[in-house]
């Protein structure tokens, strides 16, 4: 589904080494040899959703955060295919938001790399040390069993916890394909479904909402349904162009 | 040792005396302690010393801020293949991506929290961070605005390893200010700070140390 | 990292930055050998050196005769007031919540190197553990299994200070050996402990005097 082939696993190697959704977007856009700005996002945003779909499913932590972006290059997306859509303000901002984020962490991508060429090629040494002639012990005020006592304890209490993905936080996400085929049905069903009104009925939480809509914008450039806005901030129409579609 | 006793010093060379004989970081307020002068003397005088050791084998290294400023001493960075010939230690030159990008995001704009590190890079940085100052390249203090939070800044071992006296000799440093300066002034415009979706947990923990 | 790249240092001042580097005599036969130049041209830039010192807060030592000349760097005779004076606010200093946590770690859980120090304690202790060594609260020896590396323990003098006959006599000190022995062990496979390799440079090179 996306403009470019992808290979299967793909990805897989990736996800082995990812450090996060903004370093995966920013990896597409470069791969892509693009600028940052909401061109570039728009080419990316199927890319991207597909990595986030194949993430595995036991790091439900990390996958949120992969979906929030994923939301936003979704709203990019929309505003692509159908300029009709008008964002409010906090949608704009978020777009805004992350394109900032990303030329951020470009620009700290870049500063890694210098200090990566020049660390350890040219190091300033501190004083060596100096032997120490007289021996003293000079014990202070503070150095008493009950401090001492205290401090290993305050040692033991900021001793970091085991370091592992947080477990499954949030409840399992509908897959892309899932929500497609759901989505397919409901077509199906009713010639004309609202957008909200669809995600609604699943009690979305905002993941849903996000691939349903996705769902949405793929079968709107597959040509399978139509979608009408007639007014900003109407409910989003679905209409079926023809009822015996194939099934994703 | 005869007449020299009486030698009256300047200010300059006790402290130059003193950052040789501690030779680990020191702070202006330590300085104007132990010499009994202002903070601003101090700062005066440590200029005239960075100066003066303009053409020698050592030099002055500074980091951090108003009263804050550390200063230290340390062989010159043109010194360092003699130095590193010499030493029968391995040293270290290995960092990986995650710590390369850390240290970029602390070195161009530290202090910073590790909630804002962790928006920059967009994952959760506990442990890079726990990393780095186990290596003594990064630093943590509590922030001046709110004592249970930290702040991460670069150490001297880290602008050693690079090379510089201080954080403003390293490349680009003005113009990458510049640039910073234009996202943090979005970035409150847009008053999109991490949201409570976007931050880890153990946050409040670590704040605690 | 900036211009200097090209600087040549001349003789005079790569013999300040490895004497700064060292901290203790030198031999002229190793400046020598360390700089590629006869003994004679060492002993001119020692002189160089020497004088371009004579206003600075640093002077040149030197003791013995003819090949037996050791030189190193010291504090000039006219601060030796002000140092003695520094070192004794130092040495009656309180030790401090970061000194005490690192000399607790030792006490409990000593002999120990300083990865596991900073392991344990998540920063760098490389100037605490300079001080506390100062202070006579702790004492070094070469590890065991690995000579080029330093334990640490809590000096005799510390324990009979405390009042306690031997560590395990400690509060709570089962259950501290306990705690840590279970996270080092949970955290392995993840820990982020520097290796030998990831020490910083003055750790490697303490360790190797």
């Amino acid at each position: 589904m996306s403009d470019t082939p992808q290979k299967e696993g793909e990805f897989k190697v990736k996800t082995a080494a990812f450090e996060g959704p903004l370093d995966l977007l920013l990896n597409l856009i470069e791969k892509r040899k693009l600028f940052i700005n909401d061109i570039s996002l728009s080419q990316v945003a199927e890319d991207y959703i597909q990595h986030v779909n194949s993430l595995p499913t036991y790091n439900m932590s990390d996958r949120t955060q992969f979906i929030v972006i994923a939301s936003t290059l979704l709203l990019i997306k929309a505003k692509s295919l159908l300029p009709t859509i008008s964002l409010t303000d906090d949608e704009q901002g978020s777009i805004d938001d992350l394109e900032q984020r990303l030329r951020e962490l470009e620009l700290m991508r870049r500063l890694g790399g210098i200090i990566k060429d020049n660390y350890g090629t040219r190091i300033i040494f501190p004083r060596g040390e100096i032997k120490q002639t007289i021996q003293v012990f000079a014990p202070s005020q503070d150095t008493s069993v009950a401090n001492l006592t205290e401090a290993i304890h305050r040692v033991l209490f900021s001793l970091p916890k085991k370091i592992e993905p947080p477990k499954v936080t949030v409840k399992k996400a509908i897959s892309l394909e899932e929500m497609i085929g759901n989505l397919t049905d409901r077509i199906q069903r009713a010639v004309r479904i609202s957008f909200k009104e669809f995600s609604q009925a699943h009690k979305a939480e905002r993941v849903h909402v996000i691939v349903s809509f996705l769902a949405m914008l793929e079968l709107v450039k597959q040509g399978v349904i139509n979608v009408h806005q007639e007014n900003n901030f109407d409910e989003i129409q679905m209409e079926s162009h023809d009822i015996g579609i194939p099934r994703y | 040792m005869p007449s020299d006793e009486q030698v009256q010093l300047s200010v300059e060379q006790k402290i130059e005396a003193i950052l040789f004989w501690k030779g680990e970081p020191t702070t202006i307020k330590e300085l104007s302690k132990f010499l009994g002068f202002n903070e601003q003397s101090i700062i005066d005088a440590l200029k005239d010393l960075e100066e003066s050791l303009k053409h020698r084998g050592i030099v002055l290294q500074q980091k951090g801020t108003g009263h804050d400023i550390e200063v230290q001493l340390g062989t010159s960075a043109a010194a360092s293949a003699l130095i590193e010939q010499i030493t029968k230690d391995e040293l270290s030159k290995d960092l990986g991506k995650a710590a390369l990008e850390t240290l970029a995001i602390i070195l161009y704009k530290g202090p910073l929290k590790r909630s804002e590190i962790d928006y920059i890079r967009g994952v959760n940085s506990t442990f890079i961070i726990r990393n780095l100052l186990i290596r003594g390249l990064i630093e943590k203090q509590p922030s001046p605005g709110d004592q249970r939070t930290m702040v991460y800044s670069s150490s001297f071992e880290l602008l050693s390893h690079l090379g510089v006296a201080k954080v403003e000799d390293l490349p680009d440093f003005a113009s990458v200010q510049e640039e910073i300066k234009k996202f943090k002034e979005t970035n409150q415009e847009l008053s999109h700070a991490p949201t409570d979706g976007q931050q880890p947990a153990e946050q409040a923990q670590e704040s605690a140390q």
